[in-house]
């Protein structure tokens, strides 16, 4: 494959865009369509097209299995532990609303770091998956 | 609330202690253990003692009463001397399951109320068949389970029948009731099946003489007894009782009298003296009550000694059939003088305990006029006298000399069964004692001359029988079927023949039911799968069509009753 | 100040423990962990419990989100009780884990093991402790994906297989619960149980609430195993590592049967479900059936583990049972059998698990003489089996009683008879295994062994002694189980 | 009774000997018509009027206990086995 020559500089050129709608998805899925879920899905798709093009070997290189099971771990921690903060300061398990002066606000910046939790374990399941079936057999 | 200790549990709780102890302490604790529950079972007065409240129901687990007394001193009784029989010789496990049998026993004797009885009835079970085990032999394994299931099953109709009284009566008091409902009946049932009575019978002569020789002793006791008593509280004068007593009767005679195995000569004369017992109940009057209650007492002791006089033979010869035996006299002098004691006792010989009180149910009858019962009840006097009060001593002491010549037991065996032997003629002697325990006024005389005569003619003239008609009752290698051919030929004939892989009726029966199953089922399945056999080749595949048929009869059934 | 937020810490704190679980990436630490967020849980579920009796329901509302619209969780008497008993259970599974994974399961991958581990407790918490259905089915799922993986552990290469057969089906029960949810969300709207509750008694009449009660009852019966659809459970308990064998047989299905009542009696209500709907006919042949077949299945296997699968089918039975007579005494039977069989089949399968751990096998003919070699161990599975037979003075009688009196109050002797023999099969299989252990002497070649290690015969011994202890003492699970039955029948949460 | 009795009585235990053993029947036949005897002196008021005949204890327990062994032995021609019957389970 990796004699495609015009399938990899598309691919070097998509990558990067593809990341970056992930990100947006990613940041504006509080108030538009989108959200953590749909966001990791795309950004890990990015990945997924790297592997496609450049090999799976490449691909474990840049995301390597162990990062991304940290990565899995730590997107449901900040998930959980977003949850737990609002319990500290004196909410109900996922109040986000006490984490500002103004409750929406406060509800603003919980649903972002769910989200942003969602998301990070999203990618990172999704990787997962995908470089564990496309590593079967090798 | 706690007034008082169930009297049981001193056995029982000790029974878990004697494993963990040994040498000095443990022949102690063995000895001890029932003079303390004897004491504790005089300390309970008439009356309720101790109330709980267990699943919703007020519990009497102590309630003290004349007749529960009276067995439990029987009980605790023989605890003590089969302690003293088995202290040298039996495994302690065997001993420690003894006690928790004995205690359960005890336990039933002062139940108030059904759901206490039933739990202690079925520890009973528990406790029997440990001790049948420790014989530690396959065919006592065997046995044992056997006479689990048999008692298990009585337990299940016991507890069925329980239940049922509870919900119509709303009361778990365990007081006098009559068979009028299913539920009574059940209960009625389950009692039967403890006390040996048909057809439910055959587990005594099977499983008593597999266990150890000290075990059949403390088994002789119990079992049996304890459904005496709670016929005696639950059932007295209940019609049907005098005939399935009476059949016991018959029962036990005829088949000790083709029996070969000296111990299994005398378990079915357990089912015997039980039917004489059952009768007396049947007939329900005061006289009866205590004939049957003074009876149970005397029987307890001298079955007890006839057990451990042919227990000492067992653990001295090693051998239990009558053509083994033979001529033992010349070396085990005690052994035979306590054997004759026994027999001479539960053919109510005069001057033995059984002459101060089988006749009183004898008398029962005669008092109300039941001239059947009362011609029958004779007539198995006289052959008690046959199958156990000549036959065994004569085959096992006397008879011809098979030639051994083994010594008497040691000395706690004969301790033991001397204890029983002076109790036996003592009650017979003076039986004032016994009278006092009984649970109503006894208002009967047993030495009178009339009864003197009447039994001596009875039993001498039995014995003629017997002696001339010696030909016929030559021993030979066989056993007798019974009911028990059921479950122990036929079941497992039918379940293996069906069963088994590759058997004749199986393979027609499963060819049959596989083609009707294919004719309704294969266009469904063809549907499916090609190859068209269900769950063998992929059980997933299996188990989704039971998921797809049962939602879909599901909503059809949802939906019709939607139409409706 | 935190006993308001037990609720969301019951099943937050679990959660969390998963992660850092991964992240640890060390077979002890991890246990360490999962065993101190284990007892925290067990800990917390008593509280809640203690709560619950002496003040009544308890609502928690997630993100301060009121209900209906946000999720509501919300414990009465009979989800507290049910807390308990699956934390008791993963609390004590966890001490025996350590040395019984450290023999099954490869080094690299024990501290997955314990990840996934936390993640199924997560998930039956948070289903037991939710009111809301849609919450409950997310749950279910977390529970099922993190079960699936547990079994795939298995040393067997067939858990693989096993594991599938599992997925495949509990995909399919999942889902035909969330089909029922979803069909119940377009009828009325709501997916909190009680604002469910409170509306359906409207329009039962519509054939979508039909279809769902269908499609849920079907689910649920698929998860909690009723028979017939229970053919994923044997090869699942048998080749899972021990302990996993331990915990889900006593916590999976009773949640699966918790499941099922909370829809039939909270949600749908008792009337509903056995006077328009024939539920009672349908779950007494059904269970009558499992009872049967499960045991008599039990009776001939040869492989311990087995053996006690096919007996959980057949309890499961009794549960079914319990509940179709819809009367306080079937469902006390019920709810009692689920935590009395939660004790003894935890017992039974962690005594195993201690057999595994020194044998290496649970074929009944390894276990040869095993009385002597093992004794602390036989005579727990010997304790434990008695109750599973429904001994008095064991728990298990406590089951059989109530089952009795509820089927001879309904008038269905026949019932109460097949009951009380099908428990005459329990003695008959449970009687292999001591035959075998006390009477039969092990081959010449047989290894030898010794007493399993104290961190794992202590929980199970512990379990064992719970078998005998609620035997005699039933004021709690009785209690309990009586006023939540109670409530239950009376509808509403 | 009589079919084992063996050359050297002198050998054999006292009670066993030929002469002790008839001695016992003569004693036991004795016994038994004392007893019958005894039925002239004392009155065994019958309540159902057969039991009031003479000797009928006597009578009655020999008649009862033969057609008990009878009834016995005829049974076992249908019931008996060999005792390994069930050893083949």
């Amino acid at each position: 494959m990796s004699d495609l020559l015009i399938l990899r500089i598309v691919a070097k050129l998509l990558i990067p865009y593809i990341l970056l709608f992930g990100l947006y998805v990613q940041t504006h899925g509080d108030f538009g369509p989108g959200g953590g879920f749909q966001a990791g899905v795309i950004f890990a798709s990015g990945f997924i097209l790297y592997a496609l093009v450049f090999g799976v070997a490449n691909a474990r290189r840049v995301v390597p299995p162990r990062l991304m099971a940290t990565l899995i771990a730590l997107g449901v921690l900040l998930f959980a532990g977003v949850g737990l903060a609002a319990l500290l300061m004196g909410g109900n398990y996922l109040e986000y609303a006490v984490f500002a002066d103004q409750p929406a606000r406060g509800n603003h910046i919980g649903i972002w770091l769910v989200e942003l939790g969602v998301g990070i374990t999203v990618s990172a399941v999704m990787l997962t998956i995908f470089l564990t079936i496309a590593g079967r057999g090798r | 609330m706690i007034e008082a200790m169930p009297p049981g549990l001193v056995l029982i709780a000790g029974a878990f202690l004697l494993p963990a102890t040994s040498g000095v302490a443990r022949k102690a604790l063995v000895l001890a253990l029932p003079l303390a529950t004897l004491g504790l079972v005089w300390s309970i007065p008439d009356g309720p003692a101790l109330t709980l409240v267990f699943l919703d129901y007020t519990l009497t687990p102590v309630e003290g009463s004349r007749l529960g007394r009276l067995f439990a001193t029987a009980f605790a009784l023989m605890a003590f001397a089969g302690g003293l029989y088995a202290v040298n010789q039996a495994r302690v496990v065997e001993i420690a399951a003894a006690f928790a049998h004995a205690g359960s026993a005890i336990g039933v004797a002062f139940a108030g109320d059904l759901v206490t009885l039933f739990v202690f009835w079925e520890l009973m079970i528990i406790g029997s068949t440990l001790v049948i085990w420790s014989a530690g032999t396959d065919s006592a394994y065997r046995a044992g389970m056997r006479y689990t299931l048999v008692h298990l099953f009585g337990g299940i109709v016991l507890m069925i029948g329980i239940i049922g009284h509870i919900a119509e009566t709303g009361s778990v008091t365990f007081e006098a009731m009559h068979a009028d409902s299913l539920s009574r009946w059940l209960i009625l049932a389950g009692f039967l099946v403890n006390a040996g009575a048909p057809p439910l019978s055959a587990w005594l002569p099977d499983a008593y003489p597999e266990a150890s020789p000290s075990a059949t002793v403390f088994l002789s006791a119990y079992t049996t007894k304890t459904a005496v008593y709670v016929l005696m509280v639950g059932f007295a004068g209940e019609g049907v009782l005098v005939w399935v007593g009476l059949y016991m009767v018959f029962y036990g005679i005829i088949y000790a009298l083709l029996e070969n195995d000296m111990r299994r000569i005398l378990a079915y004369s357990i089912i015997n003296q039980v039917g004489f017992m059952v009768t007396g109940i049947g007939i329900g009057t005061q006289m009866a009550l205590n004939g049957s209650a003074a009876h149970a007492f005397a029987h307890i002791i001298y079955k007890g000694l006839l057990l451990m006089s042919a227990g000492a033979v067992l653990h001295q010869t090693g051998k239990r059939k009558c053509t083994d035996l033979g001529g033992l006299f010349r070396s085990m002098p005690i052994t035979t003088v306590c054997g004759i004691v026994g027999a001479m006792a539960i053919s109510s010989f005069p001057l033995t305990s059984g002459f101060v009180s089988k006749d009183m149910i004898g008398q029962a009858a005669g008092d109300q006029l039941l001239a059947l019962v009362w011609f029958l009840l004779a007539a198995g006097s006289a052959g008690v006298f046959l199958h156990a009060g000549i036959k065994f001593p004569w085959f096992v002491f006397f008879q011809k000399d098979s030639g051994l010549r083994p010594p008497d037991p040691p000395w706690n065996m004969w301790a033991a069964m001397s204890l029983f032997a002076f109790l036996c003629i003592g009650l017979g002697v003076y039986p004032a004692p016994l009278y006092a325990m009984l649970p109503y006024a006894v208002n009967y005389v047993p030495y009178t001359s009339a009864h003197l005569v009447f039994q001596f003619q009875l039993l001498l003239f039995s014995g003629l029988a017997f002696f001339l008609l010696l030909p016929q009752m030559k021993r030979t290698l066989t056993l007798t079927l019974d009911f028990d051919w059921f479950y122990r030929h036929f079941l497992p004939r039918l379940c293996r023949a069906v069963a088994s892989r590759g058997s004749e009726t199986r393979r027609r029966v499963e060819h049959a039911t596989m083609t009707r199953i294919r004719l309704v089922l294969e266009p469904f399945f063809r549907f499916h799968r090609p190859e068209g056999i269900l769950a063998r080749s992929w059980p997933t595949g299996g188990a989704t069509v039971w998921v797809a048929v049962l939602l879909a009869v599901t909503l059809v059934i949802y939906y019709w009753q939607g139409a409706r | 100040m935190i006993s308001l937020h037990l609720p969301a810490l019951q099943v937050v704190v679990p959660l969390i423990s998963a992660p850092l679980c991964v992240l640890l990436r060390r077979g002890f630490g991890a246990w360490l962990l999962a065993t101190v967020i284990a007892w925290t849980a067990f800990a917390i579920s008593l509280a809640l419990l203690a709560q619950v009796l002496s003040d009544g329901a308890l609502s928690y509302k997630m993100g301060g989100w009121a209900a209906p619209w946000g999720i509501e969780y919300r414990i009465d008497r009979l989800n507290a009780f049910m807390l308990v008993i699956v934390a008791g259970i993963g609390a004590l599974v966890m001490p025996c884990a350590y040395h019984s994974v450290a023999r099954e399961i490869a080094p690299e991958r024990q501290h997955l093991f314990y990840a996934a581990f936390m993640l199924a407790l997560t998930g039956l918490l948070g289903i037991v402790i939710t009111g809301d259905v849609f919450n409950l089915y997310v749950f279910l799922e977390i529970t099922s994906l993190a079960s699936y993986t547990l079994v795939a552990l298995g040393a067997d290469r067939r858990a693989l297989r096993a594991s599938f057969q599992y997925l495949v089906l509990g995909t399919i029960g999942a889902t035909f619960i969330l089909i029922g949810i979803g069909l119940l969300y377009m009828v009325t709207g709501t997916l909190n149980m009680a604002d469910l509750a409170a509306r359906i008694p409207a329009l039962q009449e519509l054939r979508p609430v039909r279809a769902a009660f269908a499609f849920i009852v079907v689910g649920a019966g698929l998860k909690l195993a009723l028979f017939p659809l229970h053919l994923w459970l044997p090869n699942a308990y048998t080749y899972a590592p021990s302990v996993v064998s331990a915990f889900l047989a006593a916590t999976a299905t009773k949640v699966g049967v918790y499941v099922l009542m909370r829809f039939i009696f909270t949600v749908f209500g008792a009337r509903f479900a056995f006077e328009m709907m024939p539920l009672g006919e349908i779950l007494m042949v059904l269970g009558l059936l499992a009872v049967m077949v499960g045991s008599l299945v039990a009776v001939f296997q040869t492989n311990v583990k087995r053996m006690l699968a096919y007996s959980s089918i057949a309890q499961i039975g009794y549960m079914a049972l319990g509940i179709s007579f819809a009367s306080v005494n079937g469902l006390v039977a019920g709810i009692v059998h689920l935590f009395n069989h939660a004790a003894m089949k935890g017992a039974l399968f962690l005594a195993l698990a201690c057999v595994f751990y020194r044998l290496g096998s649970v074929e009944l003919d390894a276990m040869r003489g095993l009385g002597r070699r093992m004794p602390l161990t036989m005579a727990t599975f010997v304790a434990a089996g008695m109750s599973l037979v429904g001994v008095p003075l064991t728990v298990g009688f406590i089951s059989k009683w109530y089952l009795v009196v509820a089927a001879i109050e309904s008038g269905l002797w026949p019932v109460a008879v097949i009951v009380l023999v099908a428990s005459l099969l329990a003695l008959v299989y449970i009687w292999r295994v001591v035959e075998v252990a006390y009477f039969r002497e092990p081959d010449g070649d047989a290894p030898e062994v010794t007493e399993a290690p104290a961190a794992m015969l202590v929980p199970t011994m512990a379990l064992a002694a719970a078998c005998i202890y609620f035997g005699i003492d039933t004021e709690l699970t009785v209690g309990v189980a009586t006023e939540a039955a109670l409530s239950l029948l009376e509808g509403g949460p | 009774m009589s079919a084992d009795v063996p050359k050297d009585d002198a050998h054999k235990h006292w009670l066993v000997r030929t002469k002790t053993i008839r001695r016992l029947w003569i004693l036991f036949i004795a016994a038994l018509a004392v007893t019958v005897l005894f039925d002239f002196i004392v009155d065994r008021h019958g309540r159902f009027g057969l039991d009031a005949t003479f000797g009928f204890p006597a009578w009655y327990g020999l008649l009862t206990c033969v057609a008990m062994i009878i009834g016995a032995k005829a049974l076992g021609t249908v019931l008996q086995r060999e005792d390994t019957y069930y050893d083949h389970e």
